[in-house]
């Protein structure tokens, strides 16, 4: 009788070290649940299927790119530039779909500019040895002013005949779930397999925990970086595609205006450790939503619009503290 | 130190020990890696605190310690692992905390400046106060460390492995310091994997083993077998390790290799299945060398062949694709990703260079940890737990079993059985017996001279950066080492010439 | 069903990022309030920092099925696809201050911006009509979305050959860098460069205050000749500097109006609708030129009144 | 002879090894000399006395600030809240200056009110163990928030009548020096003092090179982290205050818009370390000058206005990379 009470002590005992050691890992999962129950006090009907789809689907532009910060972050870097690179690719983006009137053109071209652009900053910042906040600030003023150069006639419009075809591809619905929240998942579920079930993964976590003994174990550290913002760009590229989807006209001086604030924001609510080293593509997926749950609530509970930076600002901080405070 | 307990989480790293120094004493603290030592004198500096139990010092309770109380009694703590601020020049760290200033708060840096400068000529090293630590070897770091705690007066000194980076005449420059010390009163708690040093210098000492108090007396009634048996807890056959014949090929040579101002001229050639023991003072050179053997560092001049073809070498996987494997020195710095788990730590080496797949296989990983965990006997809990969870000799057997597993055919092992423990310590030595059975060469730099007894072939010996002699197993003595070391035979020379 | 639930009006904005849109949100906070309350309305507020969020904000509009929206794009073509979508589900728009081409929502009100241009370029070629050399200005944009566009297109279009743009900024529609840049270019450019200009056309009231500060606090050795400041939207702190500017320094101004509280039309036209009145088509807003003639006559005019009634 | 010519050629060495070592040690010289031919081959005139007092004046009211953000970037922490606090104190100062009529207790009010906001950042940042991005960030969104709700929108201005006791304390000259660059002097020189001369500095190095070090030392790290908060916040109400004199009308909406920016950069131009321990007062002294600088080239050299934003990226990536060429 004894032992086996005991015995399920025991057992109890290292079910809770297990879940503890769950919920340390992932913090952000106690964030999330906090914002949840709010926003279901404040509107019932919140978590509702539409709800949820929706919630989904706005989050997806800068939740895509928050992926790639998610990277970039984790191994001791940070990136500015997102929001001009998705200007920049979304205008570019509009003029090469007008011209080729091809979906996948467009789609390759932004992706693959958006990395160009990457690149050039993981370049200035390994081969020029500049810090990456300094870099990405330049490239962040540079980038913006090429394409609010370019555009001095206008937005960008997608013209009218072809319009069509983006919008259906972007905003369409497939059995009913939107597009843009299929296609975020589905990128979501593509960085998490890279970050752990495949080596480079691994390099990145070791190049943001300790860039020395990454490079002693023979990681091309330099080349590890530079991928990360050849990723991050691809990601703002693909960014900028669901943007010209979605607002079928690109403003050079505001399209992307904050995206790298919101998704260096969601990078961090979703638990990162912004010195590097740490985070998870889930916590950041979630942060991406919390973002926009935090908006619906500010909706919702119909805050005073000059009030409206302020609850943010607090729901953020509570969010954060809270996980931190559970995961002692 | 009465009944203390300390656990982390599940793991119980104290299970109620008892720990007492008398005044004036150097007290020796033994136990295997993962013991619980370092825990231990962390409660004592007051960088953790403990689970329950009692300190008492100089008869008053004192059982809640923080870093401050435990320097404003007297004690000093040089950890295990370095904590220096690498941008801060020497003499700044030196005073970091206890800053001497004038009036209106005013920075005294000139009379810093000549505390330190004292401090490094009692010491008789040649360190100058006014270097950033970034630019200082691993082995003047750890005597920066060293420095700090004999800049104030105070009543004891904590000394966790203070000579894993020291030569041996800085070994015996702080041995000289602590024998004065104990003249002046002052007590030190010296824990160390060296046997030899342990004899010499401590007067007391105490056992650990898993987390539980064993022994303690006075170090004259027991010898080093006694001691490691106790430490072990079981018999272990210290015998000398057997050298096997090696081939005459060679598999690597290097010609008039140079890294200006580090070494130049730099020429030697190392045969299949040899152990080559690479030696010297401080200033030789040898920690770029090393660099340079791996591809880490770039050369000024000179090549280098592998199985005769000229090497490139411009990248550290250049090195590795031509089967050569490194274990850098100053682990905490240059060998452990704190931020990943044990497991990861362990196959990291072999993911950037085994293999074309892009992913990592779970199953494989796993397979691959208790394997090493078997064979090097580390002492961990469960895997995925953080690689800082261990204990400083269990991490340097992880990064040694990181590098065992890519099977390359030379190893450059710089100072490899840092803070490894006496029984695992001999396990390695088997090892690289057995790797040279194999036909696999190693390079082993290293100052303690057991050690290259231990396994070395042949050993070149350095001095002002350049290859003063290459002493064959028959020359291989201590006082032979000590001689070119030195460049004694230089001054005959010039001498002569004179 | 339809008649017990009370009926809910949207009112969809930018944040303010600057001093004329903050008074506008100011205005149309209060006027939603006040108006449907009078007809015991719901009614929602919203504000984004750029156009995707606001496109978000329709979406979640759209699901819960408010029954008029007010819209203030961005910018306005990149709201389309949004606000099509509002059409479709047959929730009327009343869109205010910026075009959206190649749609028609239910009503728009605007101020008429090429009109401010047009009426800016007239003004210049009549205060120089006596000067025969090129008359040198500068031009302190906004920055370069389709107000500034169309401000700058019709002054082009009025304005004479000899009014020659030596210099063009982008402000960002902020006080401090207009004034940092004025200071700039009276300091890096030579000497007779800067004392060449005669009059400064800028699109709006902060970036005019920062360009007359500049000129006002300049005391090094060259000689400045500006002689007319041009602004949009007449907020209080400007008209009260017309006369103290015009002895101190000799500079005259001009000013044309876009009052923040144009947008309590747009409000209104909602509450219009949801009333069931029949609303359709564009509605644009009167231009007042304002100088030194008839500033005292605007300041106790309706559109000065209404603007400082909260 | 041989002698003689060989001991020569020995104290040469040296003299060209401590010339190194000087500008290895002061990186932003070159880049600041750089910039200063360039300045003068566009316009001869640039570097004139009343230029440069001008350009001092100029820098003074961001670089007051970026002097603070020295010592928080050298901790390793980072405030992206500045620009928010700059218009909450600029606002709330106007009120208690048209109130009290008191220069001196309106200059007391902003640095008082502005290094409690900092306070602030620091407690979250120390106490709440949440990084320091995340927690400016969210500061940022709220402190400007609170400046809008109160002004509603609509500027705060200084009333007529008291008007000129601040705009001739702020742009008045003295000696023909004007107040703006006397402040800024003012300022760095007890700023470089703090920073080489006390215990305090010494701790903000050591804190940022290397934390753990320094708390086992028993420095107490979050003590220190929140006094650089504090000061950085009192500069930044030291800067609003200015800023209240310079302009005499704040729009709380975009008071300080981007200042955070501007600090940064001018940081990371004077030679700091965006992730610790290192770094100059007197590099980011030089470092905001450097910026104002650029501004006016772009001016003089009357760069398209559009194309701005990519010129002045492209030459702050080129003064940070010959920088970092030089000290090799
Ligand atoms: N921060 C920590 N978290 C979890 N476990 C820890 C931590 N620090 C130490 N341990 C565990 O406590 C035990 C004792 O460790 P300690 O560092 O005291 O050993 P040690 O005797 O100093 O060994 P070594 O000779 O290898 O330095 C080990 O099992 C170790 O894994
Ligand atoms: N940064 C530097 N600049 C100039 N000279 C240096 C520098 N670092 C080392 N040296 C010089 O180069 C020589 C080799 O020093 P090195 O640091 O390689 O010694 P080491 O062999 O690694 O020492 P140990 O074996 O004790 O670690 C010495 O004469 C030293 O003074
Ligand atoms: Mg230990
Ligand atoms: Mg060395």
């Amino acid at each position: 009788m004894r032992l086996t009470s005991d015995a399920i002590m025991v057992q109890q005992k290292a079910k809770g070290e297990a879940l503890k050691r769950f919920f340390s890992n992932h913090p952000y999962l106690i964030s999330f649940a906090v914002l949840a129950v709010i926003a279901t006090i404040i509107n019932p009907d919140y978590l509702t299927y539409t709800s949820l789809s929706t919630l989904l689907k706005q989050s997806a532009i800068k939740g895509v790119i928050a992926l790639g910060m998610t990277l970039v972050i984790i191994s001791g870097n940070i990136d500015l530039s997102v929001g001009a690179i998705v200007a920049l690719v979304s205008g570019l983006g509009v003029v090469v779909f007008n011209t080729t009137e091809s979906i996948v053109v467009t789609l390759l071209f932004c992706s693959l500019f958006g990395s160009i652009l990457g690149w050039i900053n993981g370049m200035f910042i390994t081969k020029g040895r500049i810090a990456a906040f300094i870099v990405t600030l330049a490239t962040m003023s540079a980038y913006r002013s090429i394409i609010v150069q370019i555009g001095q006639g206008g937005p960008f419009n997608v013209d009218m005949n072809v319009l069509s075809a983006i919008t259906t591809v972007v905003n369409g619905r497939t059995l009913g779930v939107p597009h843009l929240a299929l296609i975020f998942v589905f990128l979501a579920v593509a960085m998490h397999l890279l970050m752990s079930q495949t080596k480079f993964g691994r390099y990145v976590y070791a190049v943001g925990s300790n860039e020395e003994a990454a490079r002693l174990t023979g990681i091309n550290v330099h080349r590890v970086k530079i991928i990360t913002f050849c990723i991050i760009g691809a990601l703002s590229g693909i960014s900028a595609f669901l943007l010209i989807g979605r607002l079928t006209s690109i403003t050079a001086v505001n399209a992307g205006i904050f995206f790298e604030l919101d998704a260096i924001a969601a990078v961090a609510i979703g638990g990162a450790a912004m010195s590097g080293g740490r985070g998870r593509i889930a916590g950041t997926f979630l942060g991406a939503i919390m973002l926009q749950m935090i908006e619906g609530i500010l909706i919702a509970a119909a805050i005073p619009p000059f009030l409206n930076g302020l609850v943010k600002g607090i729901i953020i901080l509570l969010a954060v503290l809270f996980q931190n405070k559970k995961s002692d | 130190m009465r009944n203390i307990v300390k656990s982390f989480g599940a793991t119980r790293a104290l299970k109620g020990v008892d720990f007492t120094v008398t005044d004036a004493e150097v007290h020796g603290l033994l136990g295997e890696n993962g013991a619980g030592k370092s825990t231990l004198m962390n409660i004592l500096g007051g960088t953790y605190n403990q689970n329950s139990g009692d300190i008492i010092i100089d008869g008053k309770d004192c059982s809640t310690l923080d870093t401050n109380t435990s320097f404003s009694l007297g004690i000093r703590f040089i950890h295990q692992e370095l904590n220096l601020v690498n941008d801060l020049m020497a003499y700044e760290n030196l005073f970091l905390g206890r800053e001497k200033t004038s009036q209106y708060g005013r920075l005294d840096k000139l009379a810093m400046i000549q505390a330190s400068t004292a401090v490094f000529k009692r010491m008789n090293v040649d360190i100058d106060p006014l270097t950033e630590v970034r630019d200082l070897d691993t082995s003047q770091k750890q005597l920066v460390e060293i420095a700090r705690a004999l800049l104030f007066d105070c009543k004891l000194i904590i000394m966790d492995e203070p000579t894993t980076a020291l030569t041996n005449k800085e070994i015996s420059n702080l041995f000289d310091i602590i024998r004065s010390l104990k003249n002046e009163g002052v007590s030190v708690i010296y824990i160390s994997h060296k046997m030899p040093e342990l004899f010499e210098i401590c007067d007391s000492y105490t056992v650990f083993r898993d987390g539980c108090f064993i022994q303690s007396g006075a170090i004259k009634d027991i010898d080093e077998h006694i001691a490691t048996e106790l430490l072990v807890g079981r018999k272990i056959d210290s015998d000398e390790v057997v050298k096997p014949a090696n081939t005459n090929s060679s598999v690597m040579d290097i010609n008039a290799l140079s890294c200006k101002p580090y070494f130049r001229d730099v020429s030697f050639s190392l045969k299949k299945g040899e152990v080559l023991a690479i030696t010297g003072l401080f200033g030789d050179g040898r920690g770029e060398l090393a660099e340079c053997l791996f591809g880490a560092r770039h050369t000024t001049d000179g090549e280098i062949l592998i199985n005769g073809k000229v090497s490139k070498h411009r990248r550290i996987k250049d090195a590795i694709d031509a089967s050569i494997a490194m274990i850098p020195r100053n682990r905490k710095e240059r060998s452990i990703i704190p931020d990943m788990s044990i497991q990861d730590n362990l196959s990291m080496a072999s993911f950037s260079n085994n293999g074309n797949s892009l992913f990592v296989r779970k199953p494989q990983e796993r397979e691959r940890f208790s394997r090493c965990q078997k064979n090097m006997n580390i002492k961990s809990g469960h895997p995925d737990n953080l690689i800082t969870s261990l204990s400083g000799g269990n991490q340097q057997k992880v990064i040694f079993s990181r590098w065992l597993e890519l099977d390359s055919d030379i190893l450059i092992l710089d100072n490899p059985t840092q803070g490894i423990d006496v029984g695992a310590k001999f396990q390695i030595y088997h090892l690289i017996n057995q790797l040279s059975e194999q036909s696999k060469s190693c390079i082993l730099f290293s100052s303690e001279f057991p050690e290259i007894y231990q396994v070395a072939d042949r050993c070149l010996v350095m001095y002002m950066g350049q290859v003063n002699t290459i002493l064959s197993r028959e020359e291989l003595t201590e006082m032979n080492v000590m001689y070119y070391a030195t460049g004694s035979n230089l001054e005959v020379k010039n001498a002569i010439n004179q | 069903e339809t008649e017990t639930t009370t009926k809910t009006l949207a009112v969809v904005m930018p944040n303010a990022t600057h001093g004329f849109l903050g008074e506008s949100i100011k205005h149309a906070e209060a006027a939603t309030k006040e108006f449907a309350e009078a007809k015991g309305y719901n009614y929602k507020f919203l504000t984004s920092a750029e156009a995707s969020e606001q496109n978000n904000q329709l979406d979640t509009l759209i699901n819960e099925k408010v029954d008029a929206i007010v819209l203030w794009p961005h910018n306005g073509d990149e709201l389309r696809s949004g606000a099509q979508s509002v059409l479709n589900e047959n929730i009327p728009l009343i869109v205010y201050d910026r075009l959206i081409t190649g749609m028609e929502p239910t009503a728009e009100v605007l101020g008429d911006n090429i009109k401010i241009g047009e009426m800016a370029g007239k003004y210049l070629n009549k205060y120089f009509a006596d000067t025969k050399d090129p008359v040198n200005i500068l031009e302190f944009k906004g920055d370069n979305s389709t107000v500034p566009q169309q401000r700058s297109d019709g002054f082009y279009s009025t304005a004479k050959k000899k009014i020659h743009v030596v210099q063009q900024f982008d402000t960002g529609w902020q006080r401090a860098t207009a004034q940092d840049q004025m200071e700039n270019f009276i300091n890096s450019r030579d000497a007779d460069t800067v004392s060449s200009i005669k009059a400064v056309f800028t699109h709006d009231a902060e970036v005019a205050a920062g360009v007359l500060m500049a000129i006002k606090s300049y005391d090094g050795p060259k000689k400045l000749n500006i002689k007319l400041v041009t602004s949009v939207s007449l907020p209080k702190e400007l008209l009260e500097n017309f006369e103290p500017y015009q002895s101190d320094t000799g500079i005259d101004q001009v000013g044309y109006s876009f009052s923040p509280a144009m947008v309590r039309d747009a409000i209104q036209k909602g509450i219009d609708v949801l009333d069931g009145k029949e609303v359709s088509g564009q509605y644009l807003i009167e231009t007042e030129e304002v100088d030194n003639s008839n500033v005292n006559a605007y300041r106790d005019g309706n559109t000065f009144k209404i603007r400082y009634s909260l």
